[in-house]
């Protein structure tokens, strides 16, 4: 009787312990490029979800953001037989072949960050770190505030086909048309490219072009950077206020010298967070990958998965200023 | 009358008319092309590049190439800015000594690897352009240098100086544009390399120590790469280890062509290549001005390579056709 | 004077030639060897690094994403022996495919517009061949500026948008041949053809002549502008091939398609023992030697090593190459 | 120390070969302060080998020198300057892209590479040099598009302006006028009286005879002889140079001379040369002769196709033909063997077998696909009958020796059995024994009927082997001097453009 009890439980043991390591789910996060400071805070909120939860976790990016240099990427985690892949993708759709067959193998696809705008039936669900058909909205009312609701306003995006920016710019001369900002007026759109060479002569041309400008919106961080640079150069902070996406710890010394009152952005440490917690439940079935379904994520709270599988970390922007931006440290 | 021909016929000035008409046209068409902001604008674009196109140049000169700069700016900016952040306690003047140390040092190694090899630089130095570029990953870690660990002194460089305000970089650009004209015009070894350059087999026969200089011009041009490396973290407030310097050999070798240098070496002068950055500069800061997208100035770059070589082709071929005349 | 130079004393007559080498060193010490001998490193090594890698449909579905690459390192390996280069069949490739989706979208029959992209690879490599040939300007040169040019005017055509591709033409690389994915098995098709035809005939025996010593060639009577234009066109039009299979591949266009990918074709074919100031060189090599890259990198992806590394081992293989190909050929030339 | 007895440099058992086959061997000469030494000899005698090792070009394989009675090495170019010792290059080396008066001071040797560079003193004592020299150039304009006469008198004043104890000549007067050569004369005498040491290498006996004071005679590597000029005539000179008499050094070959084969008329292509016309028959051996740089191989370049003339027709078999480049004129039966082995003859790292079928594609590979069996028994039949020496056809040719290596190319061009053979210089460089078989060859070529143009430097070559001997200057045929007729004086005088200009006048 002893001696049964003591296989058992032997064996129950063993069983135990296997079961755990298989319970730990390999989760693994392809950034856009290696380099990218805005990955490294995504990727801190992974590392600790994981260290809380049974994942382990790998990131890994290709050296350049180009289309299909994730490709090699996707092939060798597929081959390694991880269970989730999280990604931020370089383009909407040179990735759905790679994806489709990812999912063929059981891997669930899940695109952070960005999504495949069109092609959304290759992925299968998509965290974003906040409502994209709000950032519009928000952004015009940050400009607005910043100059009294009245003047010329322009708009520095990243490259002329970036499907977010796109969006958010729609959003934009959507919220304009309102009458609360009926003395504003949207004179321009121009692209850096995400470069900050390009960016800074497209923001010099603004100004030369447009002597009357009041306010620039950069809804990327490489342009909002530039321009806040332009802005501090030319000593013109008073005249011409800038706002958009930034990192905090690039505009940090632009906020402290008054050079920028206000940006705004989200967690990326939350998407991280969130995504691990997602992947790690769906496996277990704790979760299910259903429109309308929700789960639990600690220090987030109740999430809902929404229309189009997608999933918002945050409901609005966080907005940055010489209050708060000591607060965070990414 | 002779002096006038001479001067009309120069290279110098056929860039400089260039840049005259260039300016004028896009003045026409939108007049605040034409003011001093606008002239502040260009001149803060161009010291990176004029500062790589004086070591590239050199490299030219001595029937060399030089792919790796972008790199070598690259490595060596993210060396200084990984001291900043990573060692705040060292004085920030120290960050030039790292920069155009490392800089001499990567140039030092393409050079002994095209003169102990006997390997064309043009394929050395695409090899270091991946191989410096993967060290610059490994180094940081593949990190950003942030905004806030470069110190304000160092960025404040770009922005402005006591003499009337007018920045630091500009003024060092051009100490280096002097530099190099004195060098090249006025020092043995800066002759000696255009003799290399000019008749490789001659000059050993006369005596001008070929491996050294060929180590000199690589060394002078990884300093310099260095130097603007520095000078990134300087304009830019930060250092990357993907952007930092990605994709600069094309327009640093545009700018030295369309500036009179020759690919077959032997020729090229100071002022030359420099108002061959300027022009770069003054197509880079119209084209927004204009309304042109960002995506030509690929296409346009390269064009303007081309064109280059062409017009370099049809003035070395006078030079041909009479040397073969007493040749043969 | 009685020491007037006899002409053949024996001391003479043995300076006549020298000795043949033996068969196993004209064999064996031969850069393909070390291409070789690396290849089956570097298996070893990705095997030790990660237990996925050992796997044949693996590594046949990784050859792939380099195919396009190494079937035009085939043809370049052919002007490279010809002692000349070309930097732009990357770009070649982008503004090609950019072209063919472009038309193709924009409502053009699918048969016109592969023509169309066909056509334009054509028209690149003859830009090449013109500037090369005609103006007699350095191919190395020229092809920086066609390189930079050509993926510039596809970034006007196409933006930085991409351009999808109709369904059917979508997958190239599912399709396979006796269990080979089609990229690898027209690679390997293409590999025997281009061998064949530069290892057994005239015109493959011209381009090593032309690549010795060109001047020679021409005295010779080959007809050297016709070879180097045939080779120009050759390689523009296997780029635009390869673009057209990156399409498929990918389903989609964009300008940045086959980014950086010079560096590849160029290191295929150095690291396959072509001799950068020409005249030597085998496809056999460049074929070795393509598997050698696929492998290496492959095996890095899989063990999850960082990127950098792989630029690093990249950057050190192209110069060790170059280094231990001259160093090989120096041996076996006296 | 009055040590005007002791000689400049005294050279003991100098011996120099290049890849194991020796191009001197032995010299002893001595060169003695204020005086102009000759060296003569024919094409590849050993005497320009000898000039170098004294320039510190090569280093010699055995022997010493002594500079003043000491012993010096010099190990390079630079050296040699450091030591007072200047090379005029027979082809002038210059810096293009430099001016004149840069040219002429680099290579001085000047210490650390930042010392600023003297301009305008340079300028001046360039200025000062020209002047000397009695040449007007502007010493601020770019070497590049100077005529060779004056590259070459940039080259003398840079001997000067170096105040060299011992400056050697290598043919320096080739490409100048006749005042220009008289210049160079007093200054070389002028020189002479300072003291220093000059040495002169000329193929012209008459210059040799105006200025110098001694000669030294060399032959096949050897030093012959070395006697005060005037203690030799011109008789003398030519036997010790040739070692032996002409007839029992080449025999004349009896071909029947037969049609009209290769005929050029009105030939043109501006500067290089001017109205060439001439007739080759079958049989007939016809000889080019010039000074180097008279534009003959041009002229064989442009009936080639490898550079075709802008004016001119040109006749095969009586039929007016359109060659473009190379490959129409092997189609019209011409083959061409060129002056420079290595530049244009040989593919050095591919097989000797390859190297002999190049030309002849059609033959290796009837559908394009080479026949391996085919190559194989036309290289070794070649190899046969031209007696090429040789480890095995598939070794690479650069591992021949440089005659065996010109027999290949002969062996190319007859496997594509020509009706016309133009042989440009073709015994260059090629030890004597091996000279004698290519006589041998091209006696039995002709007569097989076919028709030869053979350009040659050497003037017994070209006495002994044509049957007409046609010469060039400047560019243009001065002269048809059929073989009975034909006398070294006679050619020369024809080849000498101002010699001729002045007897005409």
């Amino acid at each position: 009787m002893l001696k049964k009890s003591l296989i058992a439980l032997a064996t129950g043991l063993a069983l135990s312990t296997a079961a755990f390591a298989q319970d730990k789910i390999d989760i693994v996060f392809i950034g856009k490029n290696t380099g990218n400071p805005y990955f490294d805070s995504l990727t801190k909120g992974f590392v600790e979800a994981c260290e809380k939860i049974a994942c382990n976790f790998e990131f890994v990016a290709p050296a350049t953001a180009e289309a299909t240099s994730q490709i090699p990427f996707i092939e060798a985690q597929i081959q390694r037989g991880v269970d989730v892949i999280a990604i931020s993708p370089n383009s909407p759709d040179a990735l759905n072949q790679v994806f489709d067959a990812a999912r063929a193998k059981g891997i669930i696809v899940m695109t952070v960050n960005g999504d495949i705008t069109g092609n959304e039936s290759h992925r299968d669900l998509t965290i974003l770190p906040t409502d994209f058909t709000k950032v519009g909205a928000d952004q015009v009312e940050m400009v607005g505030s910043l100059i009294g609701y009245d003047g010329e306003i322009a708009i520095l995006s990243a490259t002329t086909e970036a499907p977010d920016q796109n969006f958010w710019i729609k959003g934009m001369s959507e919220a304009i048309k309102d009458p609360k900002y009926a003395k504003m007026k949207l004179v321009a759109t121009v692209y850096g490219d995400d470069q900050p060479e390009k960016s800074t002569t497209e923001m010099e041309a603004l100004l030369s072009n447009y002597p009357d400008l009041k306010g620039v919106i950069a809804p990327t961080t490489v342009g909002v950077a530039a321009a806040a640079q332009v802005v501090q150069s030319r000593g013109i902070a008073d005249k011409v206020k800038v706002t958009g996406l930034g990192l905090p710890s690039e505009m940090r010394d632009f906020v402290k010298d008054g050079t920028v009152e206000a940006f705004q952005l989200w967690s990326p440490y939350n998407e991280g967070w969130l995504a691990a917690h997602l992947a790690v439940d769906l496996k277990a079935g704790k979760a299910k990958n259903e429109v309308g379904s929700t789960f639990e994520v600690p220090n987030l709270g109740t999430i809902t998965i929404n229309e189009g599988n997608s999933i918002n970390t945050q409901s609005s922007l966080t907005t940055f200023n010489a209050e708060n931006i000591d607060q965070f440290d990414f | 009358m002779n002096i006038v021909r001479s001067i009309l016929v120069r290279r110098e000035t056929g860039i400089a008319v260039m840049i005259v008409l260039l300016c004028l046209a896009v003045g026409l068409y939108k007049p605040q092309f034409l003011t001093l902001n606008q002239l502040r604008v260009i001149l803060l674009l161009v010291p990176l590049i004029m500062i790589v196109a004086m070591g590239q140049m050199l490299v030219l000169v001595a029937r060399h190439v030089d792919l790796s700069v972008g790199s070598m700016l690259g490595l060596s900016a993210m060396l200084a800015g990984m001291m900043f952040r990573d060692m705040p306690y060292i004085p920030w003047p120290v960050g030039f000594v790292v920069a155009i140390g490392a800089g001499a040092l990567l140039g030092l190694l393409n050079g002994a690897l095209v003169t102990v090899f006997k390997l064309p630089a043009i394929i050395v130095t695409l090899g270091t352009l991946n191989l410096y570029r993967g060290l610059t990953f490994i180094v940081s870690d593949a990190r950003q240098v942030d905004r806030q660990f470069v110190p304000s002194a160092l960025k404040s460089m770009s922005q402005t100086s006591p003499i009337f305000g007018i920045p630091w970089i500009i003024f060092m650009a051009l100490g280096i544009v002097l530099l190099a004209w004195w060098f090249t015009r006025h020092t043995i070894v800066g002759r000696q390399i255009f003799a290399l350059g000019s008749n490789p087999s001659a000059a050993e026969l006369r005596g001008v120590k070929v491996n050294q200089i060929t180590l000199l011009v690589f060394t002078i041009s990884g300093a310099l790469s260095g130097l603007a490396g520095i000078m990134y973290a300087s304009r830019w407030g930060f250092v990357n280890p993907s952007n930092t310097g990605a994709g600069f050999e094309f327009q640093v070798i545009a700018a030295v062509v369309i500036g009179g240098v020759s690919i077959n070496g032997g020729v090229g002068t100071v002022p030359g290549v420099m108002l061959g950055v300027l022009l770069l500069g003054c197509v880079a800061a119209a084209l927004p001005l204009l309304g042109i997208p960002g995506t030509a100035q690929g296409a346009i770059y390269g064009a303007i390579i081309l064109v280059a070589l062409l017009i370099d082709r049809s003035v070395r071929q006078q030079g041909i056709a009479s040397l073969k005349m007493v040749r043969a | 004077m009685s020491t007037t130079g006899a002409p053949t004393t024996p001391a003479a007559a043995m300076h006549e030639a020298a000795p043949a080498r033996p068969v196993w060193h004209v064999a064996l010490v031969r850069p393909e060897t070390m291409t070789l001998v690396l290849l089956i490193v570097a298996i070893i090594v990705a095997s030790y690094l990660s237990p996925y890698f050992l796997d044949i449909g693996y590594i046949l579905r990784s050859f792939t994403l380099s195919a396009e690459f190494a079937l035009v390192a085939l043809v370049l390996t052919m002007v490279i022996i010809a002692g000349e280069i070309d930097l732009s069949p990357a770009s070649n490739m982008a503004l090609s495919a950019c072209l063919f989706a472009w038309a193709q979208a924009s409502g053009i029959p699918m048969p016109i517009a592969i023509a169309i992209g066909l056509l334009a690879g054509l028209a690149m490599g003859a830009l090449n061949a013109f500037m090369v040939i005609a103006l007699q300007l350095p191919s190395i040169i020229v092809t920086i500026g066609t390189l930079t040019l050509y993926r510039g005017l596809a970034q006007i055509i196409a933006g930085d948008k991409s351009i999808r591709v109709p369904d059917w033409f979508i997958g190239i690389d599912k399709v396979m041949v006796l269990g080979i994915p089609v990229p690898v098995v027209i690679f390997i098709v293409a590999a025997l053809v281009l061998g064949l035809i530069l290892a057994g005939t005239i015109f493959g025996r011209q381009i090593y002549q032309i690549g010795t010593n060109e001047v020679a060639a021409r005295y010779a009577g080959i007809r050297t502008r016709r070879i180097k234009l045939t080779l120009f066109l050759l390689i523009g039009l296997v780029s635009a091939v390869a673009g057209m299979m990156t399409a498929s591949r990918l389903g989609s266009v964009r300008y940045d398609l086959g980014l950086g990918g010079e560096l590849q074709m160029v290191l295929m074919a150095m690291l396959g023992g072509t001799y950068i100031f020409g005249g030597r060189g085998t496809i056999l090599g460049t074929f070795l030697a393509a598997w050698l890259l696929v492998v290496v990198s492959t095996g890095m992806t899989v063990a999850n090593l960082l990127p950098a590394i792989q630029l690093t081992v990249l950057g050190v293989l192209l110069i060790v190459a170059i280094i231990a190909t001259n160093f090989i050929y120096s041996r076996t030339q006296r | 120390m009055s040590d005007s007895d002791v000689p400049l440099i005294s050279a003991r058992g100098i011996s120099k070969s290049f890849a194991g086959v020796s191009v001197l061997r032995d010299v002893d000469l001595d060169l003695n302060k204020g005086e102009i030494h000759a060296l003569l000899g024919e094409n590849g005698a050993g005497k320009s080998t000898f000039a170098k090792i004294l320039a510190g070009v090569h280093r010699p394989t055995r022997g010493t020198l002594s500079l003043n009675g000491q012993s010096v090495e010099i190990p390079n170019p630079l050296a040699a300057q450091r030591l007072g010792i200047t090379l005029i290059h027979q082809e002038p080396i210059s810096f293009p892209d430099l001016s004149v008066a840069e040219n002429l001071v680099l290579g001085r040797g000047e210490d650390g590479w930042f010392n600023r560079v003297p301009w305008a003193e340079m300028t001046r004592e360039a200025r000062r040099q020209m002047d000397q020299l009695g040449v007007a150039i502007d010493v601020t304009r770019p070497m590049r598009g100077l005529s060779i006469a004056d590259q070459q008198m940039v080259e003398i004043g840079r001997a000067l302006a170096s105040d060299s104890r011992l400056i050697i000549m290598d043919e320096p007067t080739a490409p100048l006028t006749p005042r220009e050569v008289e210049t160079l004369f007093g200054i070389a005498r002028r020189l002479r009286d300072e003291g220093r040491t000059i040495i002169f290498i000329s193929h012209r006996l008459e210059e040799v005879r105006a200025l110098c004071d001694r000669v030294t005679i060399f032959r096949d590597g050897n030093k012959i002889s070395t006697d005060p000029i005037d203690s030799l005539n011109d008789a003398d000179i030519i036997r010790l140079m040739i070692g032996r008499p002409l007839k029992e050094y080449m025999h004349k070959h009896n071909a029947s001379i037969g049609e009209v084969a290769l005929e050029v008329e009105g030939l043109t292509l501006p500067g290089r040369f001017q109205d060439i016309s001439f007739k080759v028959r079958r049989g007939e051996i016809v000889g080019l002769g010039g000074l180097v740089g008279a534009g003959r191989t041009e002229v064989a370049c442009a009936i080639f196709g490898i550079q075709p003339a802008e004016r001119g027709v040109v006749r095969v078999n009586g039929a007016p033909v359109d060659i473009r480049q190379p490959h129409d004129a092997i189609a019209h039966g011409l083959a061409f063997v060129p002056e420079d082995r290595a530049v244009s003859g040989i593919f050095r790292t591919l097989s000797v077998e390859q190297n002999i079928t190049a030309a002849v594609p059609g033959k290796i590979a009837p559908r394009g696909f080479i026949r391996r069996a085919i190559e194989k028994l036309l290289a070794a039949d070649s190899v046969k009958k031209l007696r090429i020496r040789l480890a095995s056809v598939r070794q690479p040719i650069g591992e021949l020796s440089g005659g065996n290596q010109q027999k290949a190319i002969l062996a190319r061009w007859l496997l594509a059995d020509p009706n016309i053979l133009i042989l440009d210089e073709p015994t260059r460089g090629i030890d004597i024994g091996v000279k004698a078989e290519f006589y041998d060859i091209i006696g039995e070529l002709a007569e097989q009927g076919r028709a030869i143009l053979l350009i040659s430097s050497e003037l017994p070559e070209l006495l002994a082997l044509c049957d007409r001997i046609l010469v060039m200057a400047e560019g243009r045929l001065t002269a048809e001097i059929p073989r009975a007729e034909a006398t070294q004086e006679k050619v020369m005088q024809a080849a000498v453009p101002r010699i001729q200009q002045q007897a005409a006048a």
